[in-house]
């Protein structure tokens, strides 16, 4: 029931779909990059970056539905975004702008959760009130490597497989918890094995292949769909930079890790040799789609940047769904301090 | 009308959420079977099945995050923590999520679930069975806190609790489950979130207390009318948000307060209450505003528990303070 | 690495042992019988009965050296009593009382932590103390099965793990978590294989033979003092009467379950049985065992009750090295209203 | 004497601790090698090696529950909360168990310790890690709060922390982390725990502030001058237990009293500080004491950071509100 081995791709894709995701995957590292350069020039607040770990997360975007679910940690802007959430709403988010948390409607990403391992048994919860609906959307719940060190994680994988859930909890395994490496948060090789603890079925998958995510992932939800219960994915990656920008990774690592990570297994490389060699793609298609990806980030960029300042009713605007009284009169006294807002 | 003490309102209550709203799911530790330690959730297992009415793992910030996943996604759940002092490990879920999920999202997603726990001591149980850590949750923005001292209330406030669009933390005062009767309507009823109730009305000076602690008062407010005081009692029924024009009103026409409760004094509900009175009403202060709480030492061992806690002698003490300043 | 099938003893002890543990066996469920007995009759308060788990209990005591440390849960009367901690103590501890939760000096039994599971973060930080200092005593902190669920269980076996402590992580699993069965528990078949999450060795072993139990903790304690870290050790077992006497298990379980228990696998019949078979021990032995098991216990019975009326300044006593003026006030309040006790 | 700012001071204070005393042992995530993520335990690990200087797996109630059985079997650990508002997890084995293991063992086991956590808003930093909770652990009984507002007292805090018999929570006020320096010895001092400063002498009104505020109020204290009133301004540094002398003879002088804090108004600390002189100076009260929090909304995300927590202006409010009253 429990493959500890890396799991690699078994099977390949329709060609036009690799191209949308080798496509994904370049916006996605575009769009990192911007953000970590608009932190460095000041234009947004810290961020927590995610090159290296494209193929991860673009995996397991393309192998969900519409319906599904996801509840997110700080570093999943690229499923998110494949998942239907604006490029804007995320560098937002990162400006520390309340827009930055919320989802269109109908587009069903929870807010971001900052304490680690939180979010796992919402994921849990939502994922058994769709089967108590009969629904069939499914949930995924995203943590990393260090996150398996946290109760709730605990918590949340026993009542997932408790409860049968359609529920997958997917760890992308980049080595690190900001500063401290796999081998001083568990002794054990895998996080992988850690499913069987709970009687649920663990996968473990090479993060840099894409395919090999979207097909382990594409398995899981079909499971979960069809009353399957439980999956709890490893996706072994890599962040090829520091854990946010206001972090050194130089401090606790030599760089000829990341180096190594960068030449070797390269998820963006990877595929696009793949489609090389299917002979469906070659430089000139790849400037261009990098440049159509610039085009794309900029505009969700200017529409981030160009957006009015807070509304600094907003702090009390969705607070309760109604204002108690002593909320009411502090909205009063900050207006009287420090303008309307936006107040009528 | 039938004649129920607290936990069979409680029971009664549930017994007609679950049949009016098909969003409600009740989940926690040994509430299927069992009924519950205290039997509030007693029949209500073979009555709406196993879906509804959950036993789930040892878990309470398992119980209170899935509880989170569940309101978002369009149930209404009842969590049932075992004891008040239980809840501890479930403190981040509710202090980082449910009380944040609207804000967060703003308004995207929602919340609403009631918290039901019982609080206090006075039943002879072991160690941190007896907490009542109240506080913490009323200085949490987004969270409501309500604390019923009677059967009617119980069933009333509980309803009210489910059909507020925000999490509300339901304590109940487990010393008097099965202290007295009241009668309880059978049907849906609702008593008002943010309304405290004046139980005893008075001239000399105003008493706040809740739940456990009310009758507590009242036998206090007695024993202080042989010495010729005229205590007015007021049941505070809601913490969260405090009923300021009750609690301001009763100490402008007194001149003199007095705050009870069981959880430790400092900081705790009797500071806020008293600064309350501070901002509202100074000017009306004969003397200072008391308070009467745990003391400032850990909860001990059930043998001391009686002397931990207010009882009348120690309040009527307190009111002899104000009244004699 | 891990041992999923029941271990059952693999050797004999010294005839003297068996006789030494059987002895200790029926006292413990002797204290037991009376403690509940003296619950019904009002003279103490609720009490959490321990009756079928001897062997379990019996059998890890022994496999203890007064150097090492226990960290219980409110159900560990009988190893408590094999370490060191005198019954009258834990009669007291059930009759609400300060004392009932002091240990002797040099008997290293940490005062019983009610939340569960909340103890075993305890028993690795001590044992991890223990290991810093180079000292060769070894901790046991204790748990049931129903406490698997928390994450403090999960914190801790991680903690122990990584950081290789002189711990042994000690499950009495008898089935229930009050009304509780496991099975609403874990989605596992065992507790044993949850230990494969950590790295650390998992052992199932029969807990109603107490040579099994024995020889599984002695080997783990070995183990832990020569630097070999930490083990988590399920001992399959069943309390045979309620959760505590607050509980009635009849609302939750068919009787028959138990009476099979009771019939087919006590715990002092069995051993019974091999020291008949050994021809150490016959019917007139046994009542001499018993009768003097239940002096034993008369005695500490006497102990507790007729103890003094607890003196309520304890409840400042120990709150702080030295009372802030707070305290200090409210003590005085508390001897002006309820008297001094035995305050001078 | 060299002149450090505040986290150097911390980092200084730690050395002091680790230099004289064998049993000190700091634990935390990503303070070993990473030197934490502010900095305040660089170099330590060098120094002292990775058995006193320890990286943890990434789990709160892990780092103080063991910290309590190492603190139980003879060691004074020094766990690190990356964030104040990251110890929630942490809540159930402080307030069952740190706060409790002298009482429950009736002196026969001790935790000492000292839990230090960077709190409050400022940096521009994600939602969560500028939470100010003390009130939590000020209603808890078992527990010392302390919280330095610059960097002498903050080695002298940390230092009487650490020699305290009993635990201890203290807060390091991040935003002000590197905002100045001061004179601070090389060797080992302490600043008594329950002792306030009065840091500017002011007859018309007392401001209590603590930490990150105390700056804030300092410059309020300053607009406050231009419009003729003399401010005192006095520095808390030890919130629990309070400081009641200094506290009750400030305001018995000027008559008026204004608290100040980051964390949510509602039964926060200005709550207990309001009950405090309300029990003690209530007639030489000549307007209500005035609190100056955070508003009673879940803190914002960072846009809105500046406008949630108190600033020189809304303190000056709040100056002119209890001076004009
Ligand atoms: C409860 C809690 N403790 C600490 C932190 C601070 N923190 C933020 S990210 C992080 C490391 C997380 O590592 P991992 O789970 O591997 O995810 P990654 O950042 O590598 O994607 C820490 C310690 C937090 N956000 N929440
Ligand atoms: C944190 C916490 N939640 C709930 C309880 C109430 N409670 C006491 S014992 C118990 C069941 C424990 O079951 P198990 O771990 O199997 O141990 P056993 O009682 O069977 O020995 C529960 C839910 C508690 N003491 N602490
Ligand atoms: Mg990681
Ligand atoms: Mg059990």
């Amino acid at each position: 029931m429990n493959q500890t081995e890396l799991y690699t791709a078994q099977t390949t894709l329709p060609t036009d779909q690799l191209l949308e995701m080798y496509k994904w995957m370049i916006t996605v590292r575009h769009f990192d990059r911007r953000a970590v350069n608009l932190q460095r020039s000041g234009r947004i607040g810290t961020y927590a970056p995610l090159e290296g770990q494209e193929a991860a997360q673009v995996g397991c975007g393309f192998a969900l539905e519409k319906q599904d679910w996801l509840f997110p940690t700080y570093r999943e802007h690229g499923v998110s975004m494949v998942h239907g959430l604006p490029m804007s709403t995320i560098y937002m988010y990162w400006n520390g702008r309340p827009e930055g948390c919320v989802a269109p409607e109908g587009v069903n990403i929870f807010p971001i959760a900052v304490p680690i391992a939180t979010q796992l048994p919402h994921a849990v919860g939502a994922a058994w009130a769709s089967k108590l609906k009969g629904e069939d959307a499914v949930v995924v719940g995203f943590l990393g490597d260090g996150a398996t060190s946290e109760g709730d994680f605990h918590e949340a994988m026993n009542f997932a497989a408790v409860f049968k859930v359609p529920v997958i909890i997917f760890c992308q395994n980049n080595g690190y918890a900001i500063s401290v490496p796999m081998r001083k948060q568990t002794a054990t090789e895998t996080m992988a094995e850690k499913a069987a603890a709970y009687g649920m079925e663990g996968v473990r998958v090479d993060g840099q292949d894409v395919v090999a995510v979207y097909e382990v992932m594409k398995k899981a939800a079909d499971k979960a769909r069809t009353g399957g219960g439980p999956t709890f994915v490893e996706a072994v990656t890599y962040r090829y930079g520091s854990h946010t920008t206001a972090d050194d990774h130089t401090r606790y690592r030599d760089s000829e890790e990341s180096e190594q990570w960068r030449n070797e297994k390269d998820p963006i490389d990877r595929l696009k040799k793949q489609l090389i060699d299917l002979g469906v793609w070659d430089e000139e298609k790849d400037k261009a789609a990098w440049d159509e990806a610039d085009q794309v980030v900029q505009k969700a960029i200017d529409e981030a940047l160009s957006a009015d300042p807070v509304d600094h009713n907003r702090i009390f605007d969705h607070a309760f769904a109604e204002l108690p009284w002593h909320l009411q009169e502090q909205r009063e006294e900050m207006r009287k301090l420090y303008g309307n807002g936006g107040a009528k | 009308m039938a004649k129920l003490n607290i936990i069979q309102a409680i029971t009664d209550g549930l017994r007609v959420a679950l049949k009016e709203d098909e969003r409600v799911l009740l989940l926690g530790e040994d509430i299927g079977v069992n009924g519950g330690v205290f039997r509030a959730t007693e029949g209500l297992q073979a009555e709406f099945g196993e879906q509804r009415v959950v036993d789930t793992p040892l878990a309470e910030a398992g119980i209170v995050g899935a509880s989170v996943g569940l309101a978002v996604n369009g149930m209404l759940p009842i969590p049932e923590i075992q004891f008040f002092g239980f809840i501890y490990p479930a403190i981040e879920q509710i202090v980082c999520h449910v009380s944040r999920v609207r804000m967060r999202s703003q308004g995207r997603f929602t919340c609403p679930m009631v918290i039901r726990a019982p609080y206090g001591g006075g039943i002879r149980a072991p160690e941190l069975h007896g907490d009542s850590p109240e506080a913490f949750f009323v200085h949490q923005p987004g969270l409501k806190v309500v604390c019923p001292s009677n059967p009617y209330d119980a069933k009333g406030l509980l309803l009210a609790a489910l059909q507020d669009p925000d999490p509300v933390i339901f304590m109940e005062p487990m010393r008097i489950y099965r202290a007295f009767r009241d009668e309880v309507p059978e049907e849906h009823y609702t008593v008002p979130i943010g309304k405290a109730n004046v139980v005893k009305e008075g001239k000399d000076i105003s008493l706040f207390a809740y739940g456990t602690m009310l009758r507590v008062s009242l036998e206090a407010a007695a024993m202080a009318k042989e010495q010729g005081w005229d205590v007015e009692v007021v049941d505070l029924r809601t913490l969260s948000p405090l009923d300021r024009e009750t609690i301001v009103a009763s100490v402008q026409k007194t001149g003199r307060a007095i705050v009870v409760h069981e959880a430790p004094k400092t900081a705790g509900l009797g500071a806020e209450i008293t600064a309350l009175i501070n901002d509202e009403a100074l000017l009306y202060l004969e003397a200072p505003v008391g308070r009467v709480g745990g003391y400032d030492a850990p909860q001990p061992l059930f043998s001391l528990e009686d002397i931990y806690a207010p009882d009348a002698k120690r309040i009527l003490h307190g009111i002899e303070k104000v009244m004699n300043f």
